[in-house]
Formats: C-alpha cells, structure tokens, sequence
C-alpha cells in the first residue's frame, strides 16, 4: 500500500515487527495474532516483513524500519548469532528489541520473549521417561542442528535421557525439519527394531502427520493406552496435535504458547515505547523473568498437555478453533 | 636434400580408442615447398594436422621442424613459432570481436594492458590484404561463415611461421575467395614460406602445389611431385582401385523427357534480404542447380524450399499441391527431402546411431502405432548403409565416431529415407573426398532417373556438371540461366554478377 | 554403382569390424555404471546391519524413493530433450494444494477452500494443475525465449510463494480419500506407488526406446538444429515434454500427500538438487540427448541407499551431512570411470 | 579479382556501415539492459514511501548486498570461462569456520576452536581455506572429468557438513577483530565493504577488459579449442578462475562475518540460486564466453532492490516470495527484450 507522509508517527512511535517465516504453522499462527493485536490497537506498527528464514532479510528488513521512523523492533531471529551487529546498532541508536522465540548470543535486547527449549527436552523425556518405566527404545527426530531451538531441544533430551534413564536407548535422527527425511529415517530404524516404544517429536507441525502415516502403514498405530501402543510425545501444541491426543494417537504434545508470544511480544514493545523497565522476577502472568547478559528473558510457561487437558480454552489452538 | 626439412615427421602412430587414425606415416615438407596431402575421408589427414601442430600427443613417431625435435608439448608459444594452422574445425570464438580472434593471446601490449585501438587498426589492416572488408569491431559470430574462415586464413599467416598448414581451408570460399587466397599463398611461397596444403578438390593441388602426399585408411601411400602424377593416377592412389577414365562425374545423356510434369514450382518466391522474387520449375527427372556464390541467397532459398524459413512472398508447389510455407513438416509430407549445408549444425545429431541419423525423417514409417521398430530401423540402415556405401562399423556405432565424408552420407541417407519427389541439398558434397563426391553425385543422378527430381544448390562446378539445367544467382536475383554444356569461365562468371545477363527465370 | 559399393565394402580393412562388435559399447556400459556401487552400498550396508537386507527395509528405501524418482523420470524427460525445469521442486507441493483448494469445503475444516468441486476432482485437478504450469514454463522459455533455468528458477520461487500463499503457510492435513488411497493402498504386499512407479519408468523407458516421439527427444537434445531439418516440431515437443514433465511432478505430489498423510508447506523443499545428482549419477547428461530413465533410477536407488546405510549404520548426526556430500562425489566419480566418459 | 570486390563493397547500401558505427552494439545495450529496471524500481520504491530514497536506505541496500555481489563476481568469472560453481554458497561459511577453528583458544569459550595459530593469521587463513576448497573443485573437474555441475553440487553438501560437524552446528559469535573490521567499518560514511566490493568489481571488470588473462576466460568460454589452440592453457586459466572463484567466496565470507558479527551454521544456505539469477538476468550467458561484470553487478542490485521495495511497501508476508519470485521472471524477460538477444 501507499503510506507515504504518514511517517509521522504517533506520540508513543512505530514498531517495526519482523516474522522470521511464513511457511510453519506455528509462525503463521503468530502472525495471526500479531495481526490481531495490531488491529486490536495495542501498538502502531510499520507494514509487517517476512524475513523467509533468511538473516540477510531480517537485517535489511530491519535497516528498513529504521529508515522509517521505527521506535522499537520485534524479531525472531532463527540465526541467533547473525544478528548480533544489528543489536549493536539498534542499541546505539536507543531502538529497544524484542526478540521471540530465540534468544540472541550476543547483543543488547530489551525481552526476550520465549519458552524455555531446553525444558520442552527435558520435559519430554521425563513424560517420556515415566511412561516407560525407565527402560525401551526411543526414537528422536532432530530438527535442524543448525538451529538453536533444534539444538537445545536435541541436548536437554539426550542429557536427560542419559543421567535419568540411562537404560532407554535413544535413536537421535537428524531431518532438517523436513517430513519426508524423518519418514525415511524412522523407517529404516524400525526395520532394524521393531521394538521401538516411543517417538520425539521436535516440532509437530512437519513430523506429525509423516509419522502418523509410516505408523498406520506398518500397522504400527495402536491408541493410546492399548499394548502395543508407541508413546509419542510431539512438539509445538498446533491444533492438529490436540486432535490426534482426543483421537488418542499421540500422548502429548508441548504447547508452544504463540498466542502469548504475540502478546508479550507486542506488551513489551509498548512498555519499551513508554520507557518502563522490568527486573526480574515473576510476572503477572505466570511467568519468570530472568536476567540474560545482555538484557532480560521473559520465560513463558510452556505446559505439556495430555489427553486430561487438551480441551483446556486456555490453550491457544484450542482459542484459534474458534474463530471465525 | 641439403637444407633439412621444414617439417619432418616419423612413424606416426595415432589411435583414437579402437580406431587407428595414423599408423606409421611418415611426411616431409621441405622449405619452400607447396606441399598437398590428399586422401579419402578418415584416412586421417586432420589427424596429422593436429599432431604435427602439437593439438594431439602422437602414440609413437617422432616430429622435427628444421632438423631440431618438436617443442614439448604444452609450450604452445614453441609450436606456434614452427608451424601455423588453418585447423579444419572453427577455431574463431564467436562472441569476440573479429581484431581480438586475429591476435587472440597474441594482443598488443604495453606492458600489462592490450592496446585496444593499435589491436584495431592492425586488424583492419590485415583484413585489407586479403580484401576482405569488415568492422574488426564486429563480433565474429555476425560474420558469414566465408569471412570467418578469412578471419582464421588472416590469423594463421599473420604468425610469421616458415610453415603453414591449411587444412581444407578453402572448402568455405567462393571462387573469387580462393583466388584472393592463392595469390597470397603464392607470395608468400615466394617469400619461401612452406606449405602443407589439405583439399578435395585435385583442381586446387595441381594449381598450387609441386609435391603431394596420399594417405589412405591410416597409412601413407605415395609421395611424388604433381607434375608427374596424371590426375587419375591420383585417384586412384587415394582409393586403391585401378584407375578408372573418368575424373570427374559427369552426368549420364540420359536426357529426361521434356514433357516431364512439374514436380517442384515456386511462384515469385520471396525472402526479405536474401533473394528476390522468382520463379522456379523442376520437372520429373530432372536435376536443377542453382549456382551462386556465398552471399547470393542460394542457402535461403534453399532453406525456404525445405521449410526452414518462411518466405515473405510467393508460393511452392510440389505436384500441383501447395506446401504451407515455413513448415519443415509439411514440407516433408509434401515430399521434399533435404540436405542441409552444414552437416555439423543441421545434419547430425552427434552422439545417436548412424541408424537412428539415417531414419530419422521416417521416423513414423518404421512400425504401427507411432512405434519404431528396432529390427527395422536397423535393416532400413543397413540398405542405406550398403546403397551408398558408408563406412561405419554397424548401424549401431554413434556418427560422430565416422569421418566427414561418411558422415556426409549419412544426412544423404536421412533426405532419402522418406522417398522424397524432390530432393534439395545445398553444397551437398562439401568436404567429401573425390570417390565419395562421385558417389553422392551419383546418388542424386538416380533420384533423377528414378522418376523424381532434385536442385543443387551450391557453387562448386564438380556439383553443378550433373545438373540439366542451372540458374546463376547473384545478390539474390537470377542473372543467368544455362543448359547443359556450359562453359565454366561463363558459369563462373555469372556467380560473381560480371555478366548481367538478358533477365534470368522464366 | 551398386556394384562399385559392394566392391568398396568388401575392401574395407576386417579387423576393424571385429573389434568393434565385439565390445559392449559405452552407451550401455553407460547404464550400468552404477550397479557396482549400489552392490558396495549393499554389502556395506549388509555388514553395518542385519536389518538391511529385510523385506521391510528394502521396500520402505524403494517406497521412500517413489516421489523422488518421479521427480527424476520427469526431470530426465526434460534433459534428455536438451531442457532443464527447476520447478519441479515446487510443483509437488504446489499443485496438490490448489487442488484440495479448490475441492475443500470452505467452511468447517482447519483450512478452508473454496468448495467449487466434488471431491472426486481432487486427482484430475492436482494433474491439470502440473499441466498448466508446465505450458507457463513452455511459454516462458520457447516463446519468450529467456534462459530456461532462471525462468523455471523463478517459477519454483513463484510456485512456492503461491503454496505458502494459498496454504496460509499451514500444512493441510484433510487430504482426499483418492490421494490416501494412491499414496498409502498395498497392492500384493507392496506399496501401490512402487507398482505405480515402476510402470511409469517401464513406460517411459519403452517409449524413449521404441516411440517415435520418444527418440525425437533425444535427436531434439542433441541436435535441435539437426531435428528442425529433420522434420521434428522442436518447440511443440519441447513443450510437451515441459508439460509431462510437471505432470509427473504433480503426480508424484499426489503420492507424496497421500504417503505422507498432508501437504506441508515446505513439501519438495531442496529437492531438485537431489534430482539433478540422481540424473547426472545416473548418466543423463545435463547438455542434453544421452541417458536413459534405467540410469535415472539407479541414481535414485543410490541416493537412497546412501540414506537408508547411514541411518542403519547410526552415523554421527553432525557428521551426516558430511557424508553424504562425500558419498555423491564418490558416487559420481566411480560412475564417471565405470562409463568411462567424460561428463562435461 | 580486388577490384570487383571493392566495387561489390561500394555497392552495398552505404546504410549499413554508418549504422553500424553509430550504434552501441548488442554487448554493450545487454550490459544495460537492466538499467531500465532500476529505474523503475526506485521510481516505485520513492512512490512507496518517502524513506526509500534516503542515503540510509540506500547505503543499507548497498551494503547488503555486498556479500552476495562477492559470490556473483566470483560466479561471473567462472561462467565467462565456461565453468559452474554451486560449492560458492558453502565456501561463504565453511571458510571462516575453518580459519576460527584454527585460530579460537582452545578453551574458555562457548566455541573451543584448536588455538593452533595467532589470531592475527585469521584472515589470510580463510582466504587459504577458499583456495584449497577451488583447488579440489579444479581436481574434480579438470583432472577427473567429472560432471562439474554435480561435483560443486556435493562440494556445496559436503562443505556444509563439514561446517555443521566442525562447528557443531552452532553460530560462533567471538569474532577476530580482523574480520569485524573488514565487516563493520566505514570509510568516508560508507561501509568498508562498499568500497572494498567496488574495488574488486572495478579490478575484475579492468582485468576481463585489458589483460591477457582476463581476455582469455572469454576465449576459454567461448571455445575452448580455438582457446588451446591459440596457445591459452585451458586447464590452467580454468583451475586459476575456480580457485579465484572460491577465494572471493571465503573473501565474502569474511566481509559476512564481520558485517553480522557471527558466523552462523546457515550463513550462505541457499544463496546460490539468487547468484545465478543476478548473474543471468545481468546478462552473463551460462553457458560461458558472454557477459560483463558491470552486467552482473546490475543484477545483484536489481534483486537487492527488489527486498527493500517490497519490505517498504509493506507487502503481505504470505505472499512476499511469490511476488519476489514474479519479479525474477519479469526482470528476466526485459533483460532479454532490452539486450535482444535469445538467452538460450
Ligand atoms: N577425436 C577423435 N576421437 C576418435 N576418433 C577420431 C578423432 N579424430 C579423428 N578420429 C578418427 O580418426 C580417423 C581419421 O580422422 P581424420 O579427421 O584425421 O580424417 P581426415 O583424413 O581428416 O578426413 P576428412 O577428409 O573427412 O577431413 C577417422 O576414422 C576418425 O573417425
Ligand atoms: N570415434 C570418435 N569419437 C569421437 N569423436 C570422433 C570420432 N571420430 C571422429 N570424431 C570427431 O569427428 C571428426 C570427424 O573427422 P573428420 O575430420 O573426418 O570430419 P570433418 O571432415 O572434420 O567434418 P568437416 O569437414 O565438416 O569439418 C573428427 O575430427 C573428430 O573430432
Ligand atoms: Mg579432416
Ligand atoms: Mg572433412
């Protein structure tokens, strides 16, 4: 559209938010929400970029924010060291950053907004761990090693696993986040054991259904709580994982809160406008905010949801369900 | 037998996987000398070319220039002070300008950087000495193919070498190009440059050289002055039979009958900056050449007969139907068969079967259903292969692996498969050796003879002797017509436009 | 006349003829070249698990290979004939996506389409789609005349964009009965894609032999000049190749999406990399005119084979990647030597 | 015989040769070709918004695009000579890994390199890693004669693996001060790169123009026989422009790492097909002896363009890569009307 001459921007300025994709569920859920606060009224914002993944985009989406006039930024930078000279920059020039999803390694920011992807491992094993009973063989689906999400999620698991359960064997399988490879993968393993009785899935959104597939195929999907039954513990809580846990096919997914990252995201890019400062603490939302060296953490709780709560109205794809 | 040899060469042995393209030849050309090398199609005269100019390694054998051993064989700047070369394959690269392919990694340099401008007036002075006129700024890939091989001839003589090897470098001129040429090869035989001169036209040995070299299926077979060696003699060294009467083919008196119906009409047949509207007749057993020179218009109008262009005026007719214009297709169903000037370009699909080359018109004949059965492709091939005689070892061996000549036989083969009513070949025996022209003439004699027609296009007098009749072309319009019997100086001079006479056509 | 040309043939030297016919001939040594590395890959993958040479095993590497080696007889068509599509990659995803678009309800489900048709039209709707865009990559490349690989780059970035666009960036999970039924239906206890698969390489490998259009594929890639004098409608066939080609792809979409049970947004994401190494492996020739669909295939299974070994073999997950860069190279060396051409 | 050849001459329309002159040529009108584009994008891009043509915006263009206009020079030199690099797009990250595995302490970090060299050394080793990285690509094409296409497209996979293994997938954020200064300074109020880049187009471009060597890529690419023939050693100048190639990536890798202050494990991942495209649609022919620098760099610039219009303009995520796929395609087929030659 045509904005020219409305650069001059409210008393409390523009925001300039970046979406770090548009070909995730997850991420085009947050930009539903982002949307709507936005309309909503929370803050005023510059046209929304889409940096498609790509670090080279999200800094020169950024450089274009500057340009016009933005008063603070919201990223989620995927590449959480490439970003690092922005930072430096946006803080020399008084920009306050939020950055979602992924905390930077380096750099000044105002909030991070994020779940903790250390404790989605974590929590993943012990659910899965207990399930067990300590013993059998597991089989994880690795996102992208070069992501960090990926990789947090990749060590809290395997450190889990190895100082709790150290009888569990884990088949950790690399896919690139891409369905078709975890597929391959997860067939060749059970080729070689049979005797696979749980699966972890890092991000639901591209492993479930390939999953749920290879599984009916091999006539390997038997309900939840039948012998037989494979534990599948999935990641992202997107809404075609709190359908297959009321089907019964998987045990439990991780709800990765995106109603909340949009709304914190967009909470503090407001205070930050107005100047407020946070400490750490607990919140009024339940949630925890730490202090990171370079700025501050909001950590959102991440709750793992199971068969008895997944029809809890709190959770966010059950909000997104009933839209129009 | 005093001063050693300007080059010498020994035992040369060359194999290309199975094939054995040289086996143990031997060659010396003396300072000063003219010397020509003759010899079939893939007796493997480019071959030694290329040995002797350090392109190939030979496998044994040994080469000496002036007495001393034959540079090593990367040090190229070595060879090129001993030996320049007209190679027979393009060796211009099409998207530089014409100055920088005549001194390419040879420029004018001051120091680091090449002079552009003192590079462009050398050129153009160059050019001038073989009076061809052009923009040395123009990118060789706008030339036509005669001012390219003047641009490699201008190239190879500028070297400053004491010998030069052409190799077939006058199959691209016109006949006003190979005078130009001759003079200058003649001056600077005067000069006492030597040459090592590669060409099937006998014609051009016995006007321009004093000794001369045949090779036949790999090995050498004589080396004897030209003076001494009448030219069916010649002949029959290359082609190891007995020496036949006849030197050049000449048409059989099988007249065809006037009364013939027409099987080929053009109607004031038209294409914008090629040639002029004319018109044209073939009748039933009838050849028709059309003679002209490289830039006369006789290659479009050949390709506009076929289908490949698409005329701007006019009409063809083949048999009283009318062929829709630009249309290859339509052209063939119609029943006009093709022979292209170019084999390399248009001819041969390079790496295919010589039989699946041959077939490849008749592609839908060769089973039910859109199918093409092997087993008829093959014996389809093999006829082909038998009836003009191409030397391959099997319908199955790729055409590239076949030497010019048969490689030439094989798009003959490709016009002929689909029997067609009228067979156009333009330069149809460029680079094909005496036998194999014999032949292929011949073919096309028969087509005639078989109740069909054909038109020659081209502006080689040994082409145009078969014709009935045959109409000068020049700057796209018809100057002359002849019936059989011409005189050649009247023929020849009609192609270069000396003569314009009373309005050709009909 | 005829009697001098039996006289010539006879002269001709008879050591020549022998020695040739009696050797294999590199076209069909050509084919086979990489036999001797899917053998190594076996026995390697024989000694790292017993679990390899399993029925299962091997029918989940073929089944895991079928919309690829679409992607590849689609794409060797295509090179064959002297061309290169990019899109491809794109088209996979893309074209059942506008299909179920079209097809689903549009109120009701997670992702809403328009509703315009019955479902039965899902299939014919996701190969029409294939359709038209490979007649868009045709006009872009014979009618404008632009280079071929950045249009149909172009096009994959587009196609791509229009999924996301369409799809909302969201997988969609309500997928046809027809499409679960071609991507996940056993026939005789093997996937119905591998039959499925199977007959189209058999099909086209037949035609390339034995149709007269599919040998004017290769005359068209090696010669397009020679093919014009020849009598070959070069551009007519050229697009339809261009067309089959994206149908293919968008077939192998529809057993894509029934096999895996959705559509997601990155569905084909990378793949025509994998596609060309396959090809080029399997001695297609990227300049055009050489190659069969056999050799596409076993550049498939290779490829494939190399994944299956790695995972059996537990390769370090850091280090995978690595491997399987190495492994191509490898590859496409032995393959090289084994044919013994050049491939330039 | 002369004369009538010089009567002939005068004969032809006196037209032609003054045309001829006066005219700029084919070679030179493609290098503009892309000028128009330009044009309009900034006309768009000022319509759009009021920021755009702001020497902050602008400046931020240039220097984003500095990294990716290294890699399309790098390309343009190897696709004059008649070559391809893929591997280009790894090289920008595995070089810098490398050189600070070699370079970091071995302890105390988050990322414990080897601590075998002084850190001053980082630099050149990088540029090291990048020739030895063209050296193999050379010994895989010219020596083994394999496929070139194929073999930098596993280079490119190995790399890439062997960057994930090394770094074990992590972004390394302590960087040598020698690369955060190539990166980030700025000279005169323009970032170092800017100028560095410029400097580098301008010395490739003078050196294609006026020296031996750099005449010879185009005779090499244009026809390699004719080139041999004239005395170019083609596989020498063919390994010297592959390793240049791959040096000006690790040089780009530098500049990269320094510009974002780390080196992330997908720094570069996907770039290579927007180097093709900048390089075609800038008019540099792919299959080799055609094209300028100047060309290229028009390219780069026309897709760098094309991001910031769009982020400025504000267009809607989900259909942000098709448009920036569309534009690809249309900046192709002006580029191929305005130069006016077939791009095939
Ligand atoms: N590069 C090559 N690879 C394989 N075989 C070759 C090669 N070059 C030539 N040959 C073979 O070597 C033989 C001699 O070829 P050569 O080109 O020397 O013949 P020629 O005497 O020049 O014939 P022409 O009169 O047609 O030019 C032929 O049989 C040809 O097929
Ligand atoms: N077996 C072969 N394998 C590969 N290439 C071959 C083979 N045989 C011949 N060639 C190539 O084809 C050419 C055929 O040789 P030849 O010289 O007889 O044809 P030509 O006369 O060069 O054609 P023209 O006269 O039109 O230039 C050789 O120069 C060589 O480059
Ligand atoms: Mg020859
Ligand atoms: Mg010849």
């Amino acid at each position: 559209g045509c904005n020219r001459g409305s650069a001059a921007a409210g008393v409390s300025g523009k925001v300039g938010i970046d979406l770090p994709r548009a070909d995730s569920d997850f991420w085009n859920s947050y930009a539903q929400y982002i949307n709507q606060g936005i309309k909503s009224g929370t803050v005023s914002a510059l046209p929304v970029s889409n940096s498609q993944n790509d670090i080279g985009r999200l800094v020169a989406n950024v450089h274009a924010f500057v340009d016009q006039g933005a008063k603070a930024v919201v990223i989620a930078p995927q590449d959480t060291g490439a970003i690092a000279s922005t930072l430096g920059e946006l803080a020399s020039r008084k920009i306050p950053v939020v950055s979602v999803d992924t905390r930077p390694d380096k750099g000044r920011v105002y909030m991070v907004v994020r779940a903790d992807n250390r404790a989605y491992g974590t929590r993943a094993c012990d659910f899965r761990g207990q399930r067990l009973g300590g013993q059998g063989k597991v089989v994880e689906f690795e996102g992208d090693l070069s992501s960090i999400n990926g990789r947090d999620r990749s060590q809290a698991f395997g450190d889990c696993m190895k100082t709790r359960y150290p009888k569990i064997q884990v088949f950790a399988l690399p896919t690139n986040w891409q369905g078709d490879v975890a597929s391959a993968k997860l067939q060749s393993v059970l080729a070689q054991h049979r005797d696979i009785n749980g699966i972890y899935l890092q991000a639901g959104g591209v492993f479930l259904q390939p999953t749920l597939a290879l599984l009916q195929q091999k006539g390997l999907l038997e309900p939840v709580g039948t012998p037989g039954h494979i534990t599948i513990v999935s990641n992202d809580g997107i809404p075609q994982e709190l359908d297959a846990i009321r089907a019964g096919k998987i045990d439990a997914t991780i709800a990765q809160p995106a109603d909340q990252y949009a709304k914190y995201a967009l909470y503090y890019a407001k205070e930050a406008l107005a100047g407020r400062t946070f400490h750490p603490g607990r919140t009024d939302h339940g949630s925890t905010i730490v202090a990171i060296p370079d700025g501050l953490e909001d950590q959102l709780p991440a709750p793992l949801v199971t068969k008895a709560d997944v029809d809890d109205p709190k959770l966010w794809a059950n909000q997104l369900r009933r839209q129009p | 037998m005093d001063a050693p040899a300007a080059v010498h060469a020994q035992g040369i042995v060359k194999r290309f996987g199975p094939t054995v393209a040289l086996d143990g030849v031997h060659l010396t050309v003396r300072p000063g000398e003219s010397h020509a090398l003759v010899g079939r199609n893939g007796a493997g005269k480019s071959t030694l070319v290329s040995v002797l100019t350090g392109l190939h390694r030979p496998d044994a054998g040994t080469v000496t220039f002036h007495g001393r051993p034959a540079p090593a064989p990367g040090d190229r700047a070595a060879w090129q002070a001993e030996v320049a070369c007209v190679y027979q394959k393009s060796m211009v690269v099409p998207d530089l300008t014409v100055a920088e392919n005549l001194f390419l990694n040879r420029f004018d340099q001051r120091g680091a950087l090449i002079h552009w401008g003192r590079l462009r007036s050398r050129a153009r002075a160059l050019l001038a000495e073989y009076g061809v006129e052009v923009d040395p700024d123009r990118r060789a890939r706008e030339l036509t193919v005669e001012q390219r091989q003047f641009v490699e001839i201008a190239r190879a003589l500028s070297f400053g070498a004491r010998l030069i090897i052409l190799d077939e470098p006058t199959a691209q001129l016109d006949a006003g190009g190979i005078q130009r040429l001759f003079r200058r090869l003649r001056e600077l035989r005067r000069q006492g440059v030597a040459f090592l001169f590669i060409s099937h036209h006998l014609r051009e040995v016995y006007e321009l050289c004093t000794t001369v070299t045949v090779y036949r299926d790999a090995r050498h077979v004589l080396t004897a002055p030209v003076a001494d060696l009448a030219q069916r003699d010649l002949v029959a060294a290359m082609t190891g039979n007995a020496p036949s009467h006849r030197t050049s083919w000449q048409a059989p008196v099988v007249r065809a009958p006037d009364a013939g119906e027409t099987v080929l009409r053009a109607e004031r047949l038209a294409l914008d900056g090629e040639f002029e509207p004319l018109d044209l007749t073939v009748r039933r057993g009838e050849v028709l050449g059309v003679a002209g020179a490289a830039a006369s218009g006789g290659t479009a109008l050949g390709e506009t007969l076929v289908g490949l262009r698409g005329p701007t005026a006019g009409r063809i007719t083949v048999c009283g139907r009318t062929v829709r214009p630009g249309s290859v297709p339509h052209a063939l169903a119609a029943g006009i068969g093709y022979v292209p000037e170019d084999r390399h370009r248009q001819g041969l699909v390079p790496h295919r079967s010589v039989a699946e080359n041959a077939t490849l018109t008749v592609a839908d004949q060769l089973g039910p259903f859109g199918t093409v059965l092997p087993s008829r492709t093959r014996a389809f091939a093999a006829r082909a292969i038998a009836s003009l005689d191409i030397r391959t070892s099997g319908p199955d061996q790729p055409v590239s692996g076949l030497s010019g000549g048969n490689q030439q036989k094989v798009v003959i083969a490709r016009a002929l498969a689909s029997e067609p009513h009228c067979l156009v070949a333009v330069r149809p025996t460029a680079g094909v050796d005496v036998r194999s022209k014999q032949a292929l003439l011949g073919v096309v004699r028969e087509v005639a003879a078989a109740g069909r027609a054909a038109v020659i296009v081209s502006d080689e007098l040994d082409d145009l002797r078969v014709c009935d009749r045959v109409l000068a072309l020049f700057h796209g319009r018809v100057v002359a017509e002849f019936d059989r019997g011409w005189a050649d100086q009247a023929l020849v001079a009609a192609m270069e436009g000396a003569i314009e006479q009373q309005g050709g056509g009909q | 006349m005829t009697d001098t040309t039996r006289q010539l043939t006879a002269d001709a030297p008879p050591g020549r003829l022998i020695n040739r016919r009696s050797r294999p001939g590199p076209a069909r040594l050509r084919n086979l070249a990489l036999l001797p590395v899917i053998l190594v890959l076996c026995v390697i993958g024989f000694i790292v698990s017993p679990a390899f040479l399993t029925t299962d095993n091997l029918v989940g590497v073929v089944q895991q290979s079928t919309e690829l080696s679409l992607l590849v007889l689609a794409e060797a068509l295509i090179l064959i004939s002297g061309r290169m599509d990019l899109s491809l990659e794109s088209t996979i995803g893309v074209a059942p996506v506008i299909a179920m678009w079209l097809v689903l309800p549009a109120h009701g489900g997670r992702f809403n389409g328009l509703g315009l048709l019955p479902g039965w039209t899902s299939v014919p709707l996701c190969l029409l789609v294939g359709l038209v865009i490979g007649a868009v990559n045709g006009f872009l490349i014979l009618k404008l005349r632009v280079n071929g690989f950045i249009a149909t780059l172009g096009m994959l970035t587009m196609l791509r964009g229009l999924q996301v666009g369409i799809s909302q960036g969201q997988s969609i999970v309500t997928v046809p009965g027809s499409f679960s039924y071609l991507g996940a239906t056993a026939w005789l206890g093997v996937p119905a894609a591998v039959w499925i698969c199977l007959a189209l390489y058999a099909l086209g490998g037949c035609a390339l032999a034995w149709l007269r259009h599919g040998r004017a594929l290769y005359a068209l890639g090696g010669n397009p000049e020679a093919a014009r004098a020849a009598g070959i409608r070069v551009d007519r066939v050229t697009c339809v190749v261009l067309c089959l080609g994206s149908l293919l792809a968008a077939f192998a979409g529809v057993l894509y999406t029934g096999h895996y049970g959705s559509v997601s947004a990155t569905q084909g994401n990378g793949w025509i990399f994998q596609v060309f190494a396959a090809a080029v492996i399997g001695g297609i020739s990227l300049s055009g005119g050489r190659g069969t669909l056999f050799g596409a295939l076993t550049g498939v299974l290779t490829l494939q084979l190399v994944v299956n070994v790695m995972t059996l073999g537990g390769v370090p997950p850091l280090w995978n990647q690595f491997l399987g860069g190495a492994i191509i190279i490898v590859a496409l060396v032995i393959s090289r030597f084994a044919s013994g051409e050049r491939q330039d």
